[in-house]
This record gives C-alpha cells, sequence and structure tokens, in this order.
C-alpha cells in the first residue's frame, strides 16, 4: 500500500502521461491510414504537452495571475513557466497537423487514396518525375 | 553597452525572418523580386557571421540577453567558437544553394516561386536560431521552424517526394516529442531550461534516472533528425525526389545542424564527464561504424544517382557520429577531440552540396535520373560531368581533396583510440565510395551508347546555364583548396578553440 | 653521418611543369599542335632542371623544399631529393620526352579519338611518377601515388571498348585497393613512431622491435606497392595491354610499376633500414617471393602470342629482379636493383615503342605474324634486337651489368639457391625472346605477302628516332662515360648513405 | 503489415520498461518543493564552516564551494525574518532599469548540516513580475516578455506552417 | 437557412469576443494566440454557411496575405524598435526602451499589448488560409455541390 502511494498515486500524472503516448505511438506506427497517422501524433504530442503541464502544478495552487487579495490569503500560484512553453509547444503540433492534412491532401489527389501501402503501390510504378517538371530541352 | 557585433546574432534570424516576410508581400505585388531580397539578406547574414567569427575569435563568446533579462530568467543567445564555425558553413552553402536555385526554381515550380523563396529563407531562419540560441526550448522551437520549412520543401516537387516528405513529418515530429520530452525531464529535476545553467545545476543528478532517460530522450530524437543508421529510412527518398538544391540544403546542412544540436547538448549541456559515466559515445560510434557499411553498400545497389547520393549521406553520417564517438578517446591534436567530426562537417557540406547540385543539372538539362541513362554525358555537359567527377574523387578520398582529409584524421584518431576495427570499416568504405562513384565516372566518360561506338563530334554541347554553373565549380573547386587549407592547418585554430571550450584537449 | 642539406624551390618547379602544362594542355584543346608544343617544352623544361639537381645530389647533399610545415605533427607535405630518388626522377622525365614524341607520332598516325584529354592525363600521370620520386615522406609519396593511380585510368581505358572498361576496371580494383592497404599503413607508421620522413637508417628502428606487429606492416606495405605487379597481384598489368603503346610504355618502363618497385625499395631501405630487416629476416622472405615472380612469369611469357602481353609478363619478372636484389639486403645486390631502375627502363621502352612502330606500321599485334618483319622494317627490328639482348643480360647490352651485380649481390648474401634462380629467369629469358627475333630474322614469311612484305615500311620518324635514341643509350650506359658516370655515382651514393660499402 | 505491429509491440514494450525504470526518480505530482517551482538543491556544508554567517559575513568554505562549482558569488546575505537559520543569498546581475542585485540562493540549516540550495528562476516571475512589468497575468508576461523569444519563434512556426500550405495546396494565385 | 441568419448575428459577437481576449490578455486570462484562433473561427462559421467562395470574397486573398504578414511585422519591428531607440544599448525585445509612455514599466505592459495583437493577428490570418487552402477543392468539381451550404 506504502509503496503504491508512493509510486502510482503519487504520480499519477506520469503514468496517464505514459498511456496516453504509446497509445499515440502505436497510432503512428501501426496505422496504415494516414488521416490516423496524424491522429496518433497529435495524441502523442498532447501527452507530452498534459506530462509538461502537470509539472506546474502545485497543491492548493492557484491561477498564476497577481492578486493582492489572494497573496494576503496566502495562497501560491501554479507553475507558470510550462503554460507559456506548452503554448508554444501547442502551436507547433497545430502547425505540423496543418502541414501533414494538407500533404496528405495533396497524395489524395494524386493518388486518389489515403492508405499509405496503395500510394507505395502505386508510386513505385511512376517515373519519379515531379508534376511541374517537363521533359529536357 | 552592447557593441554592434553583439547585436549581430539576433539580427541574422530576425531579419532573416523579416525579409521572409518581406519576400510573401513582395512577391506578391512583383514575383520577381523574391529571389533579390532573399539572395540580399543571404548576403548580409554571411558577411555578419564572418564578422561574428572574428569578434568571438578576438575577443572571446558573445552572450546575447533577449529581452534583457539574464539567464536564467531569460532567453539568452550563445556565440562561441563551435556554433560561429557551423554558421558560417550553414550560411554559406545556404548563399550558394539560392545562387543555383534562380533558374532551376523557374524549371521546375513555375507557380510557386514566391512562397517557396519563403519557405526557403524561413529554413534560413530556424537553422541559424538552431544554432545561435544557448536556451534548450529555444533550441526546440527552432529545431521546428526548420523542420516544418523542410517538410514543405521536399514535398514541393509533388508525387513521390509527398510520401518521402510525410514520412520525414512523422518522424520527425517523433523525434522533436522525443526532444521535449527530453527536456521536460531535465526541467522537472533541474527547474532551468538554459543551456550554461544546466550544466551548473546537472553534476549532482548524473546518477539520477530521470536525467540519464532525458539523455537517452534526446539522443533519440535528434539522431532521427541527424539520420543516424537505424533511424535514417525517412532520409533517401527525401533527398532523393526533393528539388535539387533543396537536397543539397538537407544533406549539407540540415543534417549536420541537427548533429551541432547535438554536440551542443552533449558537450555543453551533458558535459564530458556525464559522457564518460556510460558507454554512449562507443554505442554511437559502433551505430556509425555499421552505418558507413549499410550506406555504402545500398548506395552501391541503386540505380538513381540521387538515391544513391542519399545513401552515401547515410554513410557520411557515419563518419561524422563516429568521429564524433571517438571525440573523447583521442585527445592528441590535430586529430584528438572534435575536429575530425568538425572537419567532416564542413567537408561533407561541400561535396555533398557540390555532387547533388551536379545531378540538378543533369535532371534540369536532360530529365536524367539514373545512372545508365548517362552516356556520354561527359560530352554533352563537360563542366557539370568534370565538377561532378572532382566532387566524387573527393568523396573516394583521392588526395589532396576535403574527403582525404578527414579520412586520414578520423583513421589517425581509431588509431590513437585503438579501434582498429573502425580503421578498416573506414578503408574498406573508401573501396565502396570508389565502386559506386566509378560506376557513374565510367557511364558519363567512357561508356557508349549500346554497341556501335558514337563519334564524339555527333555530340552537341548544351551546358547547364552559367547561374547553376557557378556554384557547383565554386564548390568543387573549394572541395580541393579546402583539402589543401586543412592541410596548411589554416582553419584550425577555430577548432583547436573549440576543443579546448568543452575541455577535450590537455592543455600543452 | 646527416648528409647536408640545400634549401631549394627546383624540385617544386620540376613538379609544377606536368601541372601546368597539363592545365595548358586543356585549354588549348582545340589547337593539336600548340597542345603538343606544351607537352614537349613541358617535358624538356623538366628534365632540364632535374638534371640540373645531379651535380649538388653527387656532390653528396640533399635537396629539400617543403611546401606545407607540419600538416601532421612531425609530416611536412614536400620533396625531399636524396641520390635513389633523383635517379628514378632522371629516369622518368628523361624517359618522358621520348614518350611523348613518340605518341605524337602514334596518336596521329592512328587517328585517336579523345587526344587532349590523353595528353592531360599523360602529364599528370608524369606529375605522379615525378612526385613520387622526389617526395620526402610516405605521406607526400602517398598523395602522388594516388594522383599517378587515378591520372592513369582514362589512358588505360582510353580505347573506351567494352574490353578497355574491364582493363580500366580491374586496373582501379588493384591499385586502389592497394592504395588503401598503403593508407593503413602509414598511418599505421606513423602512429608507431610518429614521423613518415624517410631516413637511410630507416625510421621504425627508433622504437623497441615488435617483431609481429613490424611484419604485418611490411606485408601491408607489400601490398600497399600492388603497382610492382609481383605474383599473385599481377594480372591487372597483362589486362592493361588494351591501352595504346606509348601508354604502355609509360606503365611499364616509365610512371606506374617503377614506381611500385620505387616505393618498395624506399619502405625496405629508409622506412625499415637494412639492419632491422635483417634481424627480423624478412629480406630473404622478400627475395624468395620476388624469385618466384621472376621463374612463373618467365613460364606465363613463353605462353604469351601477343606481342605486347609477352613484354608485359617480361616486365613482371624483370621488375622483380629490382625486388630481389633489395631483398638481398647486401650493398652489391642493393646496387643491381638500383641500377636496374634505369636500365631496364631504357630497354624496356625500347621494346615497347617497337611493339607499338610494328603495330602502326604493319599493324600486327601478334608474334607468330611478324614473320620478315626485320627485312621490312630493319631499324625498328635492330632496335628491339638491342633491348631484348638487354633482357636476357647479353653484354655489351645495359641489362648485363645489372644482372652482373645482382648475381655479386647473391654471392655476398652466401645463398647459391638464389644465383641459381636467378641464372634459370635469365635463361627463361632467352627462352621467350628468341623466338620473336628468331621469326623476325629468320623465318620467311608465306609468298601472299612477299611482294609487298619486301620493301621497307618503317613508322614515321617522330616514332623511329625515340626507339634508336633509347636503344643507343641502352647500349651506351654499359660503358664509362658522362652519363653512365652520374647514374653509377647516383648509385654509389644512395648505397653508401645506406650504409653499406657501395 | 503484422510485422509491423509486431515492431511496435516490441517498441512500445522497450519505452514502457524505460518509463518504468525512470518513475523511480520521477518528481512527485503537485511538489511546492519541487526543483521546478521552489529551488533545488546543490550541496551541503558542515555547520561549523557556516556560524559566520550568523554574524553576516560570509563563510569561505561557501564561496570556494560556488566558485569551484562555476557558480555566481553571492554580494549579499540576508536572514529570512521571523525563521530559523534560513538565510537568502544574493547575487549581482546586469539588467538595465533593475535593481542590480537578485535572490538566488537560499540556505537552510538542517542539524549539523547547511543545505545550500538555487531558487527556481519562476520564484522571481511570480514574485517580482507585476512590479517589473506592470502585467499581472504571470503567463502574458512570461509569453511576452521574460521568454518572449520563444513566442516569437511561435509565431513563426505557425507563420511557416501557412506558408507552407500555400505552398503545397494553393493552385491558382499568385504566391 | 438557419444556419445563414444564425451566423450573420454570431460572427460579429464572436470577433468582439474575440478582440476581448486578445487585449485582455494582460490582466486575466487570455492573449494573442486564443483570441486570433477565436476570431480564425468566425471566418470558418462564415465559410460554413456561405460557402467557400463567398468566404474569399469577404476576406480577399491579398488582405490575408498582408495580415498575416502584418502581425509578425509587428513583433519583430518592436524588437527592433527596442534596439533603435535604446541606441544600441538595450538588447533585441527589451520593450522598456520603447517610449510609449514615460516609466519603463509601463511600456513593458504596452509593449506586450502590441506584441499579443501582433500574434493576433497573424494566428488569426493565417488560420484563415489555412482552412481556405484546406477546404479548397480540386477543380473539376464544381463550387456548388462541394460548399458547405447548410440548409
Amino acid at each position: 500500500m506504502e509503496w503504491f502511494l508512493a509510486k502510482i498515486f503519487a504520480k499519477y500524472n506520469y503514468w496517464v502521461f505514459i498511456l496516453l503516448m504509446l497509445i499515440g505511438f502505436y497510432g503512428i506506427v501501426a496505422k496504415e491510414n494516414l488521416i490516423k497517422k496524424i491522429l496518433g501524433l497529435n495524441i502523442f504530442q498532447t501527452a507530452i504537452f498534459l506530462y509538461f503541464i502537470s509539472l506546474g502544478a502545485v497543491k492548493g495552487g492557484t491561477a498564476p495571475i497577481v492578486d493582492e487579495t489572494i497573496i494576503q490569503k496566502g495562497y501560491i500560484y501554479t507553475n507558470p513557466l510550462p503554460h507559456v512553453l506548452i503554448l508554444t509547444a501547442i502551436v507547433v503540433s497545430v502547425a505540423t497537423t496543418a502541414v501533414a492534412l494538407s500533404l496528405v491532401i495533396r497524395m489524395h489527389r494524386e493518388y486518389g487514396t489515403i492508405e499509405e501501402s496503395e500510394i507505395i503501390e502505386k508510386s513505385l510504378r511512376e517515373p519519379p518525375h515531379g508534376e511541374n517538371s517537363k521533359p529536357g530541352t | 553597452m552592447v557593441s554592434l557585433v553583439e547585436h549581430l546574432p539576433i539580427l541574422i534570424v530576425v531579419l532573416s525572418l523579416l525579409s521572409a516576410i518581406t519576400i510573401l508581400i513582395a512577391g506578391w505585388i512583383h514575383r520577381r523580386t523574391a529571389w533579390f531580397i532573399s539572395l540580399g539578406t543571404l548576403l548580409f547574414q554571411f558577411i555578419s557571421s564572418l564578422f561574428i567569427l572574428e569578434y568571438v575569435l578576438t575577443r572571446g563568446s558573445i552572450r546575447y540577453r533577449l529581452g534583457g533579462w539574464v539567464p536564467p530568467w531569460g532567453i539568452e543567445y550563445v556565440m562561441d567558437p563551435l556554433n560561429s564555425y557551423v554558421l558560417i558553413i550553414l550560411l554559406f552553402l545556404a548563399l550558394i544553394c539560392l545562387l543555383y536555385s534562380k533558374k532551376n526554381i523557374e524549371h521546375e515550380l513555375p507557380e510557386k516561386v514566391v512562397s517557396f523563396y519563403t519557405v526557403y529563407q524561413l529554413l534560413i531562419t530556424g537553422l541559424c536560431g538552431i544554432v545561435v540560441t544557448g536556451d534548450i526550448f529555444n533550441m526546440y522551437v527552432f529545431i521546428e521552424i526548420a523542420s516544418l520549412s523542410a517538410y514543405a520543401l521536399i514535398a514541393s516537387r509533388g508525387k513521390i517526394a509527398l510520401r518521402a516528405s510525410f514520412t520525414y513529418l512523422v518522424l520527425g515530429s517523433i523525434g522533436a516529442c522525443f526532444f521535449l520530452l527530453g527536456i521536460g525531464f531535465l526541467y522537472a529535476i533541474t527547474g532551468s531550461l538554459n543551456m550554461h545553467d544546466l550544466s551548473l545545476l546537472l553534476p549532482p543528478f548524473y546518477k539520477n534516472r530521470v536525467v540519464i532517460a532525458a539523455f537517452a530522450f534526446i539522443l533519440v530524437g535528434l539522431s532521427i533528425k541527424m539520420a543516424l543508421f537505424p533511424l535514417h529510412t525517412w532520409l533517401p527518398d527525401a533527398h532523393a525526389f526533393a528539388p535539387s538544391e533543396i537536397s543539397a540544403m538537407l544533406s549539407g546542412i540540415i543534417i549536420e545542424v541537427s548533429t551541432y544540436a547535438f554536440i551542443r547538448v552533449a558537450f555543453s549541456v551533458f558535459t564530458p564527464p556525464f559522457l564518460g559515466l556510460f558507454p554512449i559515445l562507443e554505442i554511437l560510434s559502433w551505430l556509425a561504424a555499421i552505418a558507413i557499411l549499410f550506406g555504402s553498400v545500398l548506395a552501391i545497389t541503386q540505380r538513381n544517382l540521387k538515391r544513391m547520393l542519399a545513401y552515401s549521406s547515410v554513410a557520411n553520417m557515419g563518419y561524422i557520429v563516429l568521429a564524433l564517438g571517438l571525440s573523447l578517446s583521442a585527445t592528441t591534436p590535430p586529430w584528438g577531440g572534435l575536429n575530425p567530426a568538425l572537419m567532416h562537417i564542413l567537408n561533407h557540406a561541400l561535396m555533398k552540396g557540390c555532387l547533388f547540385l551536379a545531378a540538378g543539372g543533369f535532371i534540369y538539362k536532360a530529365e536524367l535520373w539514373d545512372i545508365d541513362q548517362f552516356y556520354q554525358l561527359g560530352k554533352k555537359m563537360p563542366y557539370t560531368c568534370a565538377a561532378f567527377v572532382i566532387a566524387a574523387l573527393s568523396m573516394i578520398g583521392i588526395p589532396p581533396s576535403v574527403g582525404f582529409v578527414s579520412k586520414l584524421y578520423i583513421i589517425l584518431a581509431s588509431i590513437e583510440a585503438k579501434q582498429f576495427f573502425f580503421v578498416a570499416v573506414l578503408l574498406l568504405s573508401s573501396l565502396l565510395n570508389l565502386i559506386y562513384f566509378w560506376r557513374v565516372i565510367e557511364t558519363m566518360y567512357m561508356k557508349t551508347q549500346g554497341e556501335e561506338g558514337h563519334e564524339p563530334s555527333s555530340y552537341s554541347k548544351h551546358e547547364i546555364p552559367m547561374g547553376m554553373l557557378i556554384p557547383i565549380w565554386i564548390l568543387s573547386s573549394l572541395c580541393i583548396l579546402m583539402g589543401i587549407f586543412w592541410l596548411a592547418k589554416i582553419p584550425m585554430p577555430i577548432l583547436d578553440r573549440v576543443n579546448l571550450l568543452f575541455g577535450l584537449f590537455q592543455k600543452p | 653521418m646527416t648528409e647536408p642539406v640545400i634549401e631549394s624551390l627546383k624540385p617544386t618547379w620540376a613538379l609544377l611543369c606536368p601541372a601546368l602544362s597539363s592545365v595548358l594542355i586543356l585549354l588549348s584543346g582545340k589547337r593539336p599542335n600548340l597542345r603538343e608544343t606544351w607537352t614537349i617544352l613541358a617535358s624538356l623544361i623538366q628534365f632540364i632542371l632535374v638534371l640540373s639537381m645531379a651535380p649538388w645530389v653527387t656532390q653528396g647533399y640533399i635537396i629539400e623544399s617543403y611546401l606545407f610545415r607540419d600538416i601532421l605533427p612531425q609530416v611536412h607535405f614536400g620533396f625531399r631529393v636524396d641520390a635513389f630518388g633523383l635517379l628514378f626522377a632522371l629516369t622518368a622525365s628523361f624517359l618522358w620526352i621520348l614518350v611523348s614524341l613518340y605518341s605524337i607520332g602514334y596518336m596521329r598516325a592512328l587517328k585517336e579519338h579523345a587526344q587532349t584529354r590523353y595528353y592531360f592525363c599523360f602529364a599528370l600521370a608524369i606529375l605522379g611518377a615525378m612526385g613520387v620520386a622526389l617526395s620526402g615522406n610516405l605521406v607526400t609519396l602517398f598523395v602522388f601515388y594516388e594522383i599517378l593511380t587515378i591520372s592513369t585510368y582514362p589512358l588505360v581505358a582510353h580505347e573506351q571498348s567494352q574490353e578497355a572498361l574491364f582493363a580500366g576496371r580491374k586496373y582501379l580494383a588493384y591499385l586502389l585497393t592497394s592504395g588503401v592497404f598503403l593508407l593503413a599503413a602509414i598511418a599505421w607508421t606513423y602512429s608507431l613512431v610518429g614521423t613518415t620522413d624517410f631516413s637511410p637508417k630507416g625510421i621504425l628502428n627508433s622504437i623497441p622491435p615488435l617483431p609481429s606487429t613490424l611484419s604485418i606492416l611490411f606485408v601491408l606495405f607489400i601490398l600497399g606497392f600492388m603497382k610492382a605487379a609481383y605474383i599473385p597481384f599481377h594480372s591487372w598489368l597483362p589486362t592493361a595491354m588494351v591501352a595504346p603503346t606509348p601508354v604502355s610504355a609509360l606503365l611499364h618502363a616509365v610512371a606506374v610499376v617503377k614506381a611500385g618497385v620505387f616505393g618498395i625499395v624506399r619502405m625496405v631501405c629508409y622506412v625499415y633500414g637494412i639492419d632491422l630487416l635483417k634481424q627480423l629476416g624478412l629480406g630473404t622472405l622478400l627475395s624468395s617471393f620476388a624469385a618466384i615472380t621472376m621463374i612463373g612469369a618467365s613460364l606465363f611469357a613463353i605462353a604469351q602470342d601477343n606481342l605486347k602481353r609477352r613484354l608485359a609478363y617480361s616486365t613482371i619478372s624483370q621488375l622483380s629482379f629490382i625486388i630481389f636484389g633489395v631483398g638481398l639486403l647486401t650493398p652489391m645486390g642493393i646496387t643491381g636493383a638500383m641500377i636496374h631502375i634505369p636500365f631496364h627502363g631504357l630497354m624496356k621502352i625500347t621494346l615497347f615503342l617497337c611493339a607499338g612502330s610494328i603495330l602502326v606500321a604493319s599493324g600486327k599485334k601478334n608474334i607468330s605474324e611478324l614473320e620478315g618483319i626485320g627485312r621490312t622494317m630493319p631499324y625498328t627490328m635492330f632496335a628491339f634486337l638491342i633491348g631484348s639482348f638487354g633482357m636476357c643480360g647479353v653484354p655489351p647490352v645495359s641489362g648485363f651489368l645489372s644482372k652482373w651485380l645482382l648475381g655479386l649481390g647473391t654471392l655476398e648474401s652466401g645463398n647459391g639457391v638464389f644465383l641459381f634462380l636467378l641464372l634459370l629467369s635469365s635463361f627463361l629469358d632467352v627462352v621467350y625472346f628468341f623466338p620473336i627475333i628468331y621469326i623476325a630474322f629468320f623465318s620467311h614469311p608465306l609468298d601472299g605477302i612477299k611482294k609487298d612484305g619486301q620493301k621497307r615500311r618503317e613508322a614515321p620518324l617522330s616514332m623511329t628516332i625515340p626507339l634508336s635514341v633509347t636503344a643507343l643509350l641502352s647500349i651506351i650506359v654499359t660503358f664509362p662515360n658522362p652519363l653512365a658516370n652520374i647514374l653509377f655515382n647516383l648509385v654509389k651514393i644512395a648505397v653508401r648513405q645506406l650504409g653499406g660499402g657501395g | 503489415m503484422r510485422g509491423i505491429r509486431a515492431l511496435t509491440l516490441i517498441l512500445i514494450a522497450f519505452l514502457c520498461a524505460l518509463f518504468i525504470y525512470v518513475a523511480e526518480d520521477i518528481p512527485i505530482f503537485g511538489d511546492p518543493e519541487a526543483a521546478t517551482i521552489k529551488y533545488v538543491e546543490l550541496f551541503q556544508i558542515h555547520a561549523k564552516d557556516l556560524e559566520s554567517l550568523e554574524g553576516g559575513t560570509l563563510p569561505h568554505s561557501l564561496v570556494r564551494n560556488l566558485k569551484d562549482r562555476g557558480f555566481p558569488p553571492i554580494i549579499r546575505i540576508e536572514k529570512i525574518p521571523h525563521t530559523e537559520g534560513q538565510w537568502n543569498g544574493y547575487v549581482e546581475k546586469e539588467e538595465p532599469h533593475y535593481p542590480k542585485e537578485e535572490k538566488y540562493y537560499f540556505i537552510k540549516k538542517e542539524g549539523t548540516l547547511w543545505k545550500v540550495y538555487r531558487y527556481a528562476f519562476v520564484v522571481r516571475w511570480i514574485e517580482k513580475g507585476l512590479k517589473e512589468t506592470a502585467v499581472p497575468n504571470m503567463v502574458t508576461y512570461g509569453l511576452a516578455d521574460y521568454r518572449g523569444y520563444d513566442t516569437l519563434g511561435e509565431t513563426t512556426v505557425i507563420f511557416t506552417a501557412g506558408v507552407s500550405v500555400i505552398l503545397l495546396l494553393r493552385r491558382k494565385g499568385r504566391l | 437557412m438557419i444556419v445563414e441568419t444564425v451566423s450573420r448575428v454570431m460572427i460579429p459577437f464572436i470577433q468582439l469576443f474575440a478582440l476581448y481576449v486578445i487585449v485582455h490578455g494582460a490582466g486575466g486570462p487570455g492573449g494573442g494566440f486564443q483570441g486570433g484562433v477565436v476570431f480564425a473561427s468566425s471566418f470558418i462559421l462564415y465559410v460554413i454557411a456561405f460557402g467557400l467562395a463567398g468566404g474569399r470574397k469577404r476576406f480577399p486573398e491579398s488582405v490575408n496575405t498582408l495580415f498575416s504578414s502584418l502581425g509578425l511585422y509587428i513583433y519583430g519591428g518592436i524588437g527592433l524598435l527596442a534596439i533603435l531607440f535604446s541606441k544600441g544599448m538595450a538588447q533585441y525585445l527589451n520593450y522598456g526602451f520603447i517610449p510609449f509612455t514615460s516609466h519603463f514599466e509601463e511600456n513593458r505592459a504596452l509593449g506586450m499589448d502590441f506584441v499579443e495583437m501582433g500574434i493576433g493577428i497573424t494566428v488569426m490570418a493565417i488560420i484563415a488560409s489555412i482552412f481556405f487552402d484546406l477546404a479548397e477543392k480540386e477543380e473539376g468539381k464544381g463550387e456548388k455541390e462541394n460548399s458547405w451550404n447548410g440548409s
């Protein structure tokens, strides 16, 4: 019981993060469908964000907005730094998702499918010339 | 009082960013301006990077506090010999590729010129940011900027490039997430993000499992970015089907900058004592040895020239990482410490840049992708082929080219480290290089189409335009000149400063 | 004893000649006459420069010129001309003049393609050979050694036929592999003793001798100098015979194989040092090894019908004479070996030039077709006669002299078996050379071609003159005269520096 | 496909093992004394070395320890009001317009030992942020001022994404 | 029909709220990024209601490009202003030296507000443009059947 409290319960944020991260990881690697891959990627990133945020948590801490009354009441603030970092990281993941989605759309235009294996076999059949490259002069 | 030169590191990054935006606007008005704006910015950046190097060598490192906040409270930029050296390489190759890309992009992506140059400039911004920053989270942000723009640029030619880029995106994002997770672990233990500060706070925690895990995650994350052997799977397609100047940037700079990031984290944050605790570097160098053989062997099996070059990049990353792994066990100048690794970063940038640009020339003129289409190319495009041959010879390691120098130094280092297996691997790999490059050269010059021998006179020269030829020739001539400079020890002081910085050379 | 040293840039200039000329050749590719003028000019200037170094060296000086100091600690990139180096340099630069004269006639007569590339690579190859000759330490030697290898490839594959390509590939496969071994050996040596400068005393004896390591290193070096074409790594040389004849002449007499042998001598005498090798007992090993090659190559040669291939095998056996002599580790043996380098150069180049002229004039490649050719082209065949006499060691041709010295060397080493082997192989030489001469002079051609066979058809003058010159020289150097004196003095000095009584 | 699944599972098992191995030293959730929010311990010194602190003078051993470890030197030291044996160490910093010294070290007496801590840099954000930037929202001034440069990077990232999507997808149009 | 009406009513409020979030970032929860996203969502709602072409008409490509750059100009420019006004004394992004007011701290606060605005503008424009590009269908299929017209 002691052990349980010390290892599992006291650090449950960590275990949740691991669970989410591994789910995401499985999604990324094992899924055929590109959209599902992207979703897996998002879960993966979100897990890390959550862990980061949980680093900032403080027992009995309040929102990190300075307020005289709170100071007098003797409360403590949660750690604002993870919020700052994760806000940045979230934007990064949004950007990544956007680019990934646009890639998938392009692939769907080229090959008419978003299943990885089909795309591979279709792309192997064609010459490597880009769509914009003209035959040589 | 902050002198002007100390502002240059930030100006390099921010002006490049602003010029990227300007390219978007100006290109909206008139699309021809894009290239010129980019050129101007890169010239400014390159020249100022030279100034920075001079300043750093004469007056010591620059520590620039952004927003006026002293670290660890704020973010800082640190310019020391290591990153000013890498910065110069990066900006030089970027400049060369930009010169090259004027004609090539008009040919390959006629409708996308403006956005191409915008993203290109953003790529430069990200790379410069990675190199100059002294804050580990800031490094993560810039790694993401560089990677995002790299994904887009790779995919810009469509078709297979899309798939390649998507693979790269997924793997790269995993890598970045691992890097972020490593940062998170470090932060959870020390509560700091500044590299120098971390290096002060970490020593009591060297045995702490979280710190070890953090190092492991950062290592894995960055080795995905730098395509170390088991994690290189994204590289060949991405290199092969991107526009040629982007291939050159990828293979010459982007993976090298990731290597720089690893060197920075491993030697500035986790100091050599930590690396001494575990057999990290040994494992790395063995992986690298496998990478060298693997890359070379696969390169032999390729028919597509750019794919072949890509695999040879895997092998060359092997060289760099191998030299990196030996950096602690070989400590006598001039081949000890980080010297061979840093040396090969520059040399590989030159050689591979030249090769990829030349390959792009063949594609530009005649859509030649496969090696066995190169019959009599030596007569059709004599200058491009000559440049290609020079670079290829220097890859094989023919003295006095750059390839020979770095090979020699790595061999000496591994002999000093008593790792004779690595010597064998290096020599063998140079033979493999010979095989796959010679196939190309032979087809270019010697082979005649089928049986009936063509009359040489029957071939009309059609050479690629000057704007593409000149960059190729700059690089290929540097392949020889740089080799002589290395032998004459002209750039050596920089590297020695780097090694003193990390305390890798015992003081004479 | 340390020799007095002269700082001079002459070696550098001597090397710049072919380098510059190669550039000029590329530039003036469109105008053949100008192009070939450059070649001749460069070769002349170079020879004069090298010759002008001779007086100093014969007075026992060492000429040094270093371009980059301390490319590695204790390793300078630069040149250090001692007697032995100058010997090889003289041979190469002198023969370059003749060969380039000859090749002008040859190439024009056969209307070969890609002549610019040919002359360009030719100049580069000479650059490599001279560099090997003049270089002062192993690293410099390695640099030029590789340049030589690479620049010779286009010459070997000049035909661009499938066969030529195959030959070229084989050539590269052998020689660059050996280059890798050489690099390994050099790096190892450097890590052992911390320097790679040649010294008459040897450098490896500065450390406590560890026989196993040194023996492995020795084998590495031997593998590294695969250019010497010893059995079993000889087969690239006959295959490379598809090359145009001047190239074969260059390969065999002047640059490539000589560079290999030269390297072995350097390694044996100036890196290991005679005494060390005596301790390790590697000399006898080397000699017996070389002896196998002598006999074996001669046997192979007998079986060949293609003239050039037969000459190639004879080259292999002759080269191993040199290795053999060095392996004896006795002053006489080394003298014979060293003097055999220029002598064999003269004789073998004569033979090859003759073969080339025969090809040009009558288009015949095989020995069996040569009936009565002695009548149609008497000068050429007379030169051939002289050359083959030399090969067999028949006085008064110079070959006799070197073999005589080698024989004395074997006696010095007191090893009767070696003497026997020496005689045996020279006998074999006789066996495979005399049929050619017999066919050429005494056997009557078939009636069909008797008519036109009677009238003389010599090759163009620019080809005939060089081969007659070399033939004459190879007789002249046998008797005391200035030229011979220079050569002998050089050898004497070299041997004396090596510590033997020359 | 099945191969990939198996590979994934192996990787996941490996990661699990790594994480369970790490769990030992993971900081406890929400610990108000954690290094991220409060301070991180640097080293310990024997009590008798630091007795002079009571007199307000810097003991030599402390200075030497900091110097050896490469930390900035203490310029002023003050006792934390109404506490027993707890001190704040101040270091000098070069910032325009702001006080030249900053709270950096925390020294606490525990039995026979003095423990020397380094305050997490968030402490300054929390305590002085409002004074220094006149903005009450910590996340905002952390985002836009103390670590403003990261946010510039963040904006650049989203901009990059936008232009990349334009480069990849936009058909008509002048970009 | 319903969607169009509702969105006609809603969009102004959404945008107002977005502006509030942006400027209120200093005092309480909120900030440039969040506000920008909310603002962009209003465009998305508009496109959902009135179709892609209509959306482009209201928020043309040129304006979109201009705005997306404008935000970064503001941000980067303010950083440079700090260097310029202090004649190279202060570092990049040191808002205190930009003389909005007499007080150093006030300057910082104002600088931050501008920065937040910059972020907001860029994020808004970029997210809108990403949305437009992603929603754009292949030519060949007409706009009509695949514009998500509610009623």
